[in-house]
């Protein structure tokens, strides 16, 4: 019995949902001098792309929702228009 | 006891990449529910918002194992699951800790059709963890009227603003008399995760309802999510508060409105900025409007700090 | 092993204890309840080692084992009638989820207009979900499938529905033989999953599948529910050799020997139906009982098989298949004989609805009446 | 194949009575069936069930039309039993005193009286089942020692007691009405 057609089973999976970065149309900039570490950007992000250790963005998966740039105490991040390519 | 956020797990029930809405509440508060639950847990979803964000079999976005289960089946389900990995533990056919068993499931799932078994579950005392993540309205299905929407809110079935409040199902719940009640807020995670935390260290029925408002459906700016939890939570719209036993405690900041030891901000500066009331606050009633909203506010207080005192 | 006498429904439950289920939810109803409460006093006696959900619907009494099985436990439930129909939606949900669940259901009509009496309408009306279907006709017929029921369920991950009369074998006290622990155990050894939702395994079940995933899912659990034919025939020899206690495997045949009038039927009808093909006998007419033991899958390759040529198929539904103009067996044989080029025959007819007593004498005068019509 | 068919009021154990009678013709290496009827049970309402005897496995579900022992717990509940028919060669089998004003052969127990003076009374009311078993057992011809060790297996020893008494009494009692007049 191959387990994989028989069972509705599916396996967590980075991008779930897609290459969910393509969905930004504003990115958030981390000032990393303006941060202190705080970790409120951290726990907010919906996605969980702000690294704990860093707060570094995961731009592969970032929706660009905006949510750390208005949570954050210390204006450490800036939401800026997507490069056009 | 408090918690820092430094503290919390690096467990992540949400893998980055999910299908949900940019700045969804849902993934959201179920990153701090996996921190403070940890690893060993099984989580149960019916449909919703929660469901439609996973992704497309085979993949997933979430972590821990997860059963997708039909809309009425929650509450019997997850008591389901719960017993049988009783026996199984007990029958030496599984060795360790027993996971914890939890729902993660919309208002629609909670206050409307899941009610039943939920009601049943806790009568039962069954020894899970329901979660209940109330965006008002059912949202998955492009946001109509719920048993959660609060009274004027207008959503794609009450086109012109509900014309009946929303049921108090926390207090309902906490009137079964189950170990443990709490409600939460987005814009509060710490108090989110003692109260995760807690029901986890508590065996039987456990319910903790999360205020999630969806930035869609309600029509504000996605970045705005926490805020507008925040501002549920400074108007008094949405209290915090935990319960043992029937016995009821309000939690800080609500206890201090409720104690007239702070003063909420007006309800306007809540609702104001909200799409799904535009028509109230366009209306030359507005004040009227306004005014019965903040009543029924103030009314809320007064009842929880009275039956807080019971 | 002693012979005992008691209800089918305490034939369902002994069977039940010993196969060694984990957990068992289920909610009353005429004429299963008993079965819910033998169990459930097994179970608080300690003569059972199993756990018991005291749901508040059938709904949930699905949803609950359902979700218990994910867990890697044996599970059960019972039900009837109504029950069966508040549960549709969960029955589809478990055979779709290969999920190996054994489920009792007591046969009895469905309302409007309300009847606690045996029909087959309640099951019937389930035929399309995917799961098997055992119809038994008597007590010892009862207690033997359970064992059968979680082999083929756990063998194959398709879900099992045995079915008998409500009432009529429900309540009536037969004699039979039990089983001894250990051959029950060499039959049905302890249940492994073919996988578990677990932390240590992780996994998401069920959830959203596109079409040209939905597509090979679906047909590789079609493809395993026809192959489940051959499971039954296979583990009822094994339980057989162990047992000695035959019941037929997808039919049971009587009279066969020059037979050119079959006379199809399922459940209690189906053993009085033996004395209409006897009376049937005598009169000269060369006629044979088909009880059909199992309705789904469908035998339809067996049924061909067991009729001759030009031979007259008599088919006795205790059930409707609302705008066909028959029951649900006659559509069922029609559709597995229409191949046949050779001058075959079927006729049938309706009968036994909200537990309408059907006498031997009775079945024999509807047989010769068929006979007319397709003479 | 001996069919019978008990006619009884609810609350008079008529469905205990035909498994006790069943359970003790198993004993007797016979195959048999109880069939009750399946009503809404209430107290005092009429109530019924079959019990069928035979030597190979009985195929018969349908109802008893026509018995070959009719059982009336009560002599009022004739019209009802012989409403429902009874073989032709039928014998009737009833709990009282009197004949029945019958002209088939029948049967006679005091079953109340047995009762009675065995101290089966639960709440005001006499329990005539186990008396009805010794009797019925006399008639389908089960040696007594299958009824007791019956009776002992069903209840705990103190209960049995006057069960397995009750039984024995009805069992030497019963009597055959034959042309009018009580023969033992």
């Amino acid at each position: 019995m191959t387990k994989s057609v028989v069972f509705p089973l599916s396996q967590p999976t980075r991008g779930a949902g897609g290459p969910t970065g393509t969905w930004r149309t504003i990115r958030p900039v981390l000032d990393p001098e303006k941060c202190n570490g705080c970790l409120l950007c951290w726990i907010f992000c919906p996605e969980g792309v702000i690294r704990k250790e860093d707060r570094s963005v995961d731009y592969d998966y970032c929706k660009g929702c905006g949510i750390c740039a208005v949570e954050c105490p210390q204006k450490a991040f800036t939401m800026v228009k997507e490069e056009e390519e | 006891m408090s918690v820092k956020l430094k503290d919390f797990s690096e467990t992540e029930f949400v893998v980055s990449g999910s299908a949900a809405c940019a700045g969804c509440p849902s993934v959201m508060a179920l990153r701090v529910v996996g921190k403070a639950l940890g690893e060993n847990a099984i989580m149960i979803m019916t449909p919703s918002c929660a469901v439609a964000s996973i992704g497309l079999l085979p993949k997933s976005c979430y972590s821990v194992p997860t059963l997708n289960i039909c809309f009425a089946s929650a509450g019997a389900s997850a008591g389901g699951m719960s017993l049988a990995l009783d026996a199984l533990y007990e029958k030496g056919r599984l060795q360790g800790e027993k996971p914890t068993v939890f729902n993660w499931v919309g208002d629609g799932g909670t206050y409307d059709i899941g009610f039943q078994g939920i009601s049943a579950a806790a009568e039962r005392n069954d020894d899970f963890i329901h979660f209940c993540y109330n965006n008002e309205a059912y949202s998955n299905t492009g946001v109509q009227r719920s048993g959660a929407t609060p009274l004027y809110a207008t959503t794609t079935t009450t086109p012109f603003g509900k014309e009946v409040n929303r049921k108090n199902l926390p207090l309902l719940m906490l009137e079964h008399r189950i170990p443990y009640v709490a409600t939460a807020s987005l814009a509060y995670p710490m108090d989110l995760y003692r109260k995760v935390a807690k029901a986890k260290s508590i065996k039987g029925f456990k319910y903790i309802e999360v205020h999630a408002p969806c930035y869609p459906g309600w029509k504000f700016a996605a970045s705005d999510t926490v805020q507008m939890s925040r501002l549920a939570v400074k108007s008094g719209a949405w209290m915090l508060w935990e319960g043992e036993y029937g016995k009821l405690t309000l939690n800080n900041p609500t206890a201090l409105y409720a104690q007239g030891k702070a003063a909420t901000i007006p309800v306007e500066e809540y609702i104001g900025c909200q799409g799904r009331y535009a028509h109230l606050m366009k209306s030359p009633e507005k004040d009227t409007y306004l005014a019965e909203l903040e009543e029924e506010v103030k009314r809320g207080l007064i009842f929880m700090a009275g039956r807080a005192e019971l | 092993m002693k012979k005992i006498l008691d209800t089918g429904n305490a034939a369902c439950a002994l069977a039940v204890k010993a196969a060694h289920v984990d957990m068992i939810a289920a909610y009353p109803i005429t004429p299963q309840t008993s079965i819910a409460e033998k169990l459930a006093s097994y179970i608080g006696s300690g003569e059972m080692n199993a756990k018991y959900l005291p749901v508040e619907s059938e709904h949930s009494a699905l949803s609950a084992i359902s979700a218990a099985s994910t867990v890697g436990a044996r599970v059960f439930t019972a039900t009837s009638s109504q029950g069966l129909l508040y549960m549709h939606e969960i029955i589809h949900y478990a055979a779709g989820g290969r999920l190996p669940l054994v489920m009792a259901n007591v046969n009895r009509a469905v309302c409007a207009p309300w009847c606690l009496y045996v029909d087959h309408q309640d099951s019937i009306s389930q035929r399309d979900t995917g799961w098997i279907q055992f119809y038994a006709a008597s007590n010892q017929e009862i207690y033997d499938t359970v064992f059968l029921a979680y082999k083929v369920a756990e063998a194959s991950n398709v879900p099992v529905m045995v079915n008998f009369d409500g009432f009529l074998l429900s309540h009536s006290m037969m004699p039979f033989q039990l089983v001894e622990q250990e051959v029950i155990d060499k039959f049905l050894p302890p249940y492994e999953p073919a996988w578990q939702l677990h932390p240590k395994w992780g996994g998401t079940f069920a959830n959203v599948t596109p079409s040209h995933e939905y597509v090979p899912i679906r047909t590789r659990q079609a493809e395993d529910i026809m192959k489940t034919g051959d499971l039954i025939k296979k583990f009822s020899r094994e339980y057989q050799e162990l047992t000695g206690h035959w019941h037929g495997d997808l039919f049971d045949v009587y009279r066969q020997d020059g037979a050119e009038v079959f006379l199809l039927s399922m459940g209690s009808m189906a053993a009085e139906m033996e004395i209409a093909v006897d009376m049937l006998r005598e009169e000269g007419i060369p006629a044979a009982g088909l009880r059909l033991r199992v309705f789904r899958p469908f035998p339809g390759a067996e049924l061909s098989q067991i009729l001759p040529q030009g031979a007259k198929l008599l088919v006795f539904d205790r059930n409707c298949a609302f705008g066909t103009g028959g029951g649900a067996l006659l559509s069922e044989a029609k559709n597995a004989l229409f191949d046949r080029r050779d001058n075959l025959k079927v006729a049938g007819q309706i009968m036994g609805l909200g537990g309408e007593d059907l006498p031997a004498a009775y079945l024999a005068q509807k047989a010769r009446e068929m006979m007319e019509v397709i003479k | 194949m001996l069919e019978m068919r008990i006619h009884g009021r609810g609350g008079q154990g008529v469905v205990t009575l035909a498994e006790l009678l069943g359970k003790a013709a198993l004993k007797a290496g016979q195959e048999v069936q109880t069939l009750p009827f399946f009503g809404v049970e209430r107290r005092g309402a009429a109530v019924k069930a079959a019990v069928r005897f035979d030597t190979k496995p009985i195929k018969v579900h349908s109802q008893s039309y026509h018995p070959h022992i009719l059982v009336l717990m009560n002599q009022n509940l004739l019209p009802i039993g012989l409403g429902d028919g009874i073989a032709q060669e039928g014998i009737i089998i009833s709990n009282g005193t009197h004949p029945l004003a019958i002209d088939q052969k029948q049967w006679l127990v005091d079953a109340t009286g047995i009762a009675l003076d065995s101290d089966l009374v639960i709440g005001g009311e006499p329990f005539i089942n186990v008396p009805m078993l010794g009797a019925l057992a006399r008639i389908l011809e089960i040696p007594f020692p299958l009824v007791e060790e019956t009776i002992r297996e069903q209840w705990t020893e103190k209960k049995a007691l006057p069960n397995v008494r009750a039984a024995q009494k009805s069992y030497e009692s019963v009597k055959v009405v034959q042309g009018g007049a009580i023969h033992d």
